[in-house]
């Protein structure tokens, strides 16, 4: 009755590329402090963080070094200790190119004196709580960055009666969600009972692959309520999430908590009890370095700020030539054109390819592939169509809008048309002529 | 190594299926139906066919020269335009017939609509429509009986295929006992397993269910169109009155070759899930009412043509769901 | 405008059937043969030519609000006329032609002429005008009807080309009304590419 | 802005004017288009028949075929079977023995909507010639047992005409009896006014009545024999015709042979040797009728 129930439960669409996670049982390896970082003051959703530091200041690890900018905005902080050497536009893993203080090491490991055990963390107040995550600048780590402390404020007149962690990892070749839940799975249930609690949840589910089964066992055991969902992308984007575990449908143009729900990754909850409990900032994460490409793939606790070409030395280097450098997962990472772009917040993971693929793109023959796949129930072939003929009122009716951009469509085209670019750019075109 | 990295818009894998892919499949999925009709009309068949698959591809890189585009040939899509037009003619028509009807196909159909994936009906069937209206005696009347495995059908003892039977049962003879023959078991199993007189594509329904079969587990056509269009001729044939039996009905004539390979097209069947249903029993309450009121015995291919036309329209009124969007059944659940 | 630019322009440029797409009913219908299509556009020049002489010589004394009526009034005379002559010298033309003889009088192609060019323009260039529409609409016709007769029949004015095996099977959806549109749409083509350039 | 009254006599002038060439112009067509109608008409029934003149006598559909001498040669008549496409028009003629003389299907042009190469193919001589000399129970396709053979892939159009042509012979075959113009009886009459319905005519002259027509009936050997008789003033019979017989062939069909017939203007009708039952049967009833009728004489 299991597979019934998942598939009555299960949202529509969805693709089950190769998984190819190879890093699957490697443990998590500490990287070595970097000589020098590029943190961008631009690293979540919502408003770049403000400088605080300027050239030649000496800074310490957890060293606020930007403060954040309004509500949907976090701070800054300094990920090793060292001398500012300058606040530089720098390569970018999202935005090309951002502003970015540069720290070089002094090869010490002087800590902020304030980050400290916290050890009656539990007596804090919900305001405390969510004041002490915003501080630390914990945002989503799952890969889209959004504060943390925005989603744990939900409005007094949405109740939210449920949370749900997300440990779904549905992106193919990342492990590091999974091996974090396999580390620290005492850690992370202790931040998401901290997030029950400032949400007021009724109900707590965490919300695993079957891929991931030793994961699910070891939450079970701790007397949690898992659910073991399907393997199959997208299973962890939010809103079919909650499909899948609530069967709820999150409006169009809504949040999850306009259903009463709250996803958090278990990256989050891992990073907001280090938060709560040792006063210590978002300075580094844990992410998979995988792919073809490199010697030997690993999961790796990063300092944030860390070029990427430090990580790929640390793991051996490159097997041939590369191709392609991708922030994030296959499906949905954004391919860098250089080495020496900086890992952030939202970076769950690096590929190194040795192949492009071949971009040259087919005439449309409306297989309905994208119609099928798309968990969004959009029609992406014809949306792609009013984009190509800047007809974006048309692609706006059709709900462009509405897409996740996580990318079923583009891998199921038969003709390798890039159809989230073109939906990312109608996207981007509705909203700029809607202002 | 300072070099820029290739930068490509997500997602960074892709599929396995494509375009070329696809079409190979599709052919392959022809090849036994194909075989089996050489072994039972003879060498001839395969001549017909070679000329068809020729004169198309010819036709493609021919316009697509002309017109100045990338010449895409090894696509397949023209063989396999070229490959079902055979499919579709009498196996004892003239040669010069299959090549005609390709380039027709091809041109007219096909090219001057913009090629592949521009196309508004199926350029096959519109071949094989032209054909017909140009000249109706060699395709209606070239059949030939079965001659298992002889390989030399051409001296072709021409005979009527079962529907064409059904249809004018009058003109063999007393039409009850015809009738009641056609519907017999052994009639049937012939028309089911394809020692049967009919178009070089359509005699074998098993072989065809195969392939068809095929095609829908690796996910190449989808099984909407292939349910509604089989679902919605057996209602039919079950509530009207009609001749022939469910099962007469079912595995005589194209359907099985229209259902599986011909309405299934993606170019010229709706992308939405609800259209390809409301598709698919389109063609199926078209072809049945073909069959019994209209002039010609088979009505697969006109079906799937009118119902080709169809598809924009329907595309435009089935809108798929978007995700979250209310509806009456399913709202927001708090 | 040039008194022989007003004729050729209807010719080709600006052709009734070919270019604005008027008048297109009688053009898929009688232009199965040459003889049908030659015939129906004579027919139409005919009315076209005196419908453009009389409404250019009446119009400075119809009024404006009665114009329609009486450009109907004066096309429609004319057609009764050459339906008469018709019935009474070409009978054989006139069983062919059918229905489409009487319906030149809703033809858009002559009101249009009567209420675009002739109602505003003198005698003379009113019937260049006429002229040069009706022998667009005729040469159209006459192309189809060529077309579609050596194709659809096998024969060119009755007379059998390609030899009597192609007259025994002809392409016949020439002649069938798809056919008529495939050639509009080839002729078309055609014009828009070699003598309209400036529209692509 | 002109005023009501101008355009109202504006419209009136133009519609005036155009009226008025109008009926010059029907005036100057008219008798060349009736003409012209009356041709195709006749040329299309000269195509399925040898007469010369045809008499109507069901408008558009029935006509009675003379030859030079006014003597009547047969009907023409027309039917419109449902073909595939639609009402197949077709023009058959009959001689006096019910034997089609002729057969012609209406081209597309003239309105035949079968498909063209298919069912249009009926409209071919290979196909209509195959009609001239059957007769009802031959008209229809082989496979039906008849000796027609359809056009290949055609046979709904094929069909269509046999069927139709077979219904017409059976509609119109009466008037083949009928179709004994009393002329032919009564050579000298210029027109006849019935008196008896379907039995009994006056033969009238220039101003008066020059005698009778009679229709009659004799038991014959076989079944029976409808002939038509003409009587003048003086009694004398001005001539015979059989309207139906099915006396056995050979031997009893001789009453329909014109030297037999022709003895009934001289009295000297006599049985004739071999058909004694027939022409015997023949003779009395004209005989009797002739008494029975005489009191219409003058």
């Amino acid at each position: 009755m299991a597979i019934l129930d998942s598939m009555l439960k299960g949202f529509v669409g969805g693709v089950h590329p190769p998984e190819n996670k190879i890093t699957e049982h490697g443990g998590i390896e500490t990287a070595p402090i970097p000589k020098k970082v590029y943190i961008p003051f631009s690293q979540h959703t919502g408003k770049p963080a403000c400088p605080l530091v300027q050239k030649d200041d000496v800074v310490k690890i957890g060293t606020k070094i930007g403060e954040s900018e309004g509500y949907i905005s976090v701070p800054v902080h300094a990920s090793i200790s060292g001398k500012v050497t300058g606040l530089i536009s720098h390569p970018h893993p999202v935005l090309g190119c951002s502003l970015c203080c540069i720290i070089e090491s002094n090869g010490g490991e002087e800590w902020e004196q304030s980050i400290t055990e916290n050890a009656d963390y539990e007596t804090l107040s919900k305001e405390d709580l969510v004041n002490a995550i915003k501080e630390a600048g914990i945002v989503g780590l799952g890969g889209a960055a959004f504060p943390t402390h925005v989603k744990l404020s939900p409005p007094s007149d949405k109740p939210i009666d449920t949370l749900i962690v997300n440990g779904c990892e549905c992106e193919p070749m990342l492990t590091a969600d999974h091996q974090l839940m396999l580390e620290q799975a005492e850690d992370i249930i202790k931040g998401a009972r901290m997030f029950q609690k400032i949400l007021e949840a009724q109900h707590l589910i965490f919300g695993i692959e079957d891929n991931k089964k030793d994961a699910a066992k070891i939450f079970r055991r701790e007397g949690l309520e898992v659910r073991v969902l399907k393997t199959k992308y997208p299973q962890g984007a939010e809103k079919q999430l909650i499909k899948a575990i609530l069967d709820r449908e999150v409006p169009r143009g809504g949040l999850p908590m306009d259903v009463g729900c709250v996803v958090q990754n278990v990256g989050t909850c891992y990073a907001a009890f280090q938060a709560v409990a040792f006063n210590k900032p978002l300075i580094d994460r844990v992410m998979t370095v995988t792919g073809d490409g490199i010697k030997t793939p690993k999961n790796v606790l990063v300092r944030i700020g860390t070029p990427v070409i430090d990580l790929i030395q640390f793991c051996g280097g490159y097997t041939g030539k590369p191709k392609m450098i991708i922030f994030g997962g296959p499906m949905m990472g954004i391919a860098q054109y250089s080495e020496a772009v900086p890992v952030i917040k939202g970076t769950s993971g690096i590929i190194i390819s040795t192949q492009a693929w071949d971009t040259e793109e087919g005439p449309c023959v409306r297989c309905a592939h994208c119609v099928d796949v798309c968990p969004m129930g959009l029609m992406p072939c014809e949306i792609y169509k009013f984009v190509q003929n800047k007809n974006f009122d048309k692609a706006k009716e059709y709900g462009v809008l509405d897409c996740i951009e996580c990318g079923c469509c583009a891998y199921d085209c038969t003709a390798r048309i890039p159809l989230v670019h073109y939906l990312k750019y109608g996207k981007n075109e509705v909203w700029r002529l809607s202002k | 190594m300072n070099e820029l990295f290739v930068v490509s818009a997500s997602p960074h894998v892709r599929g396995k299926m494509n375009i070329d892919l696809a079409m190979r499949l599709v052919i392959i999925a022809l090849v036994p139906a194909l075989s089996y009709s050489v072994f039972l009309f003879g060498i001839r068949v395969l001549i017909i066919t070679a000329i068809s698959i020729g004169a198309s591809v010819a036709c493609e890189a021919l316009m697509q020269k002309m017109l100045g585009k990338k010449i895409t040939v090894t696509d397949g899509s023209a063989v396999l335009t070229g490959l079902l037009l055979a499919f579709n003619l009498p196996p004892a028509v003239p040669l010069w017939l299959p090549a005609i009807g390709s380039a027709f196909a091809i041109i007219f159909a096909k090219q001057l609509f913009g090629g592949l994936g521009y196309n508004f009906i199926n350029p096959a069937l519109a071949g094989r429509a032209f054909l017909m209206a140009s000249w109706p005696l060699f395709m209606t009347k070239a059949w030939l009986a079965p001659a298992n495995g002889t390989l030399s059908g051409i001296d072709g003892i021409t005979s009527a295929t079962p529907l064409s039977l059904l249809k004018n049962a009058a003109n063999y003879g007393d039409p009850s006992i015809i009738v009641r023959q056609l519907n017999d078991f052994d009639t049937i199993k012939n028309i089911f397993f394809g020692n049967i007189g009919g178009c070089i594509g359509e005699t074998s329904a098993l072989l065809l269910l195969i392939g068809g079969l095929f095609l829908i587990i690796i996910r190449v056509v989808d099984y909407r169109i292939v349910v509604g269009y089989l679902v919605s001729v057996a209602v039919l044939v079950f509530v009207l009155p009609t001749k022939g039996t469910l099962m007469f009905h079912l595995f005589s004539g194209g359907l099985f070759l229209g259902a599986f390979f011909m309405a299934t097209d993606w170019v010229t069947s709706p992308v939405t899930h609800k259209g390809r249903w409301i598709f698919g029993a389109g063609c199926g309450i078209l072809t049945i009412i073909i069959r019994i009121w209209g002039g010609y015995p088979e009505g697969v291919s006109y079906s799937i043509l009118l119902m080709n036309v169809f598809t924009p329209l329907i595309d435009s009124l089935t809108k798929e769901r978007v995700f979250g969007e209310l509806s009456k059944k399913k709202g927001v659940k708090k | 405008m040039s008194k022989w630019r007003i004729f050729t322009r209807g010719l080709v440029r600006d052709n009734a059937v070919l270019v604005l797409m008027i008048g297109l009913c009688p053009a898929l219908a009688t232009s199965g043969t040459v003889r049908d299509g030659f015939g129906m556009g004579l027919a139409a020049t005919f009315v076209l030519l005196f419908s453009n002489l009389i409404i250019s010589l009446l119009r400075k004394n119809i009024p404006n609000e009665v114009r329609i009526p009486i450009f109907i009034l004066v096309i429609s005379t004319f057609v009764t006329i050459i339906d008469y002559f018709m019935q009474a010298f070409q009978p054989d033309l006139y069983r062919a032609l059918g229905v489409f003889v009487p319906l030149i009088v809703v033809n858009c192609m002559i009101l249009g002429r009567a209420e675009a060019f002739a109602s505003k323009n003198s005698v003379f260039d009113a019937i260049l005008d006429g002229l040069g529409v009706g022998l667009g609409f005729t040469l159209a016709l006459t192309i189809m009807g060529t077309v579609r007769e050596i194709l659809g029949n096998g024969t060119f004015l009755g007379i059998p080309v390609f030899g009597e095996s192609f007259k025994k099977s002809p392409v016949i959806f020439m002649v069938l009304s798809p056919g008529a549109f495939l050639i509009i749409g080839i002729l078309k083509a055609l014009i828009n590419k070699y003598v309209r350039k400036e529209i692509r | 802005m002109t005023s009501t009254r101008q355009m109202i006599i504006t419209l009136c002038i133009v519609a005036l004017t155009c009226a008025i060439i109008l009926s010059f112009v029907y005036a100057f067509t008219s008798p060349r288009i009736a003409e012209t109608q009356k041709n195709l008409m006749l040329d299309g029934l000269q195509e399925v028949s040898q007469a010369v003149e045809f008499v109507e006598i069901i408008s558009d559909t029935l006509w009675r075929a003379l030859d030079s001498l006014k003597k009547s040669t047969g009907i023409v008549f027309r039917v419109f079977p449902q073909g595939y496409g639609g009402s197949i028009p077709i023009t058959v003629g009959l001689d006096r023995d019910g034997r089609i003389t002729g057969v012609r299907i209406a081209s597309a042009a003239e309105g035949l909507k079968e498909t063209p190469g298919l069912g249009a193919k009926i409209t071919e001589p290979d196909f209509t010639q195959q009609f001239i000399g059957k007769c009802a129970p031959e008209v229809q396709l082989k496979n039906d047992g008849g000796e027609i053979d359809a056009i290949t892939a055609a046979t709904i159009s094929s069909r269509a005409v046999t069927a139709g042509i077979r219904r017409g012979i059976e509609t119109y075959a009466q008037y083949l009896g009928e179709g004994y113009d009393k002329r032919d009886v009564f050579p000298a009459a210029e027109s006849f006014r019935e008196i008896i319905r379907d039995t009994l005519w006056y033969a009238l002259g220039e101003s008066d009545t020059i005698g009778i027509v009679f229709f009659g009936v004799a038991q014959g050997y076989l079944d029976c024999i409808k002939f038509v008789a003409g009587v003048d003033n003086e009694g004398t019979i001005t001539g015979v015709e059989i309207v139906y017989s099915s006396e056995t062939e050979g031997i009893g069909e001789a009453i329909r042979d014109q030297e037999f017939l022709n003895t009934f203007k001289e009295g000297t009708a006599e049985a004739i040797t071999g058909a004694t039952v027939s022409s015997k049967a023949l003779i009395d009833a004209v005989q009797k009728n002739l008494q029975r009728f005489k009191e219409y004489l003058k």
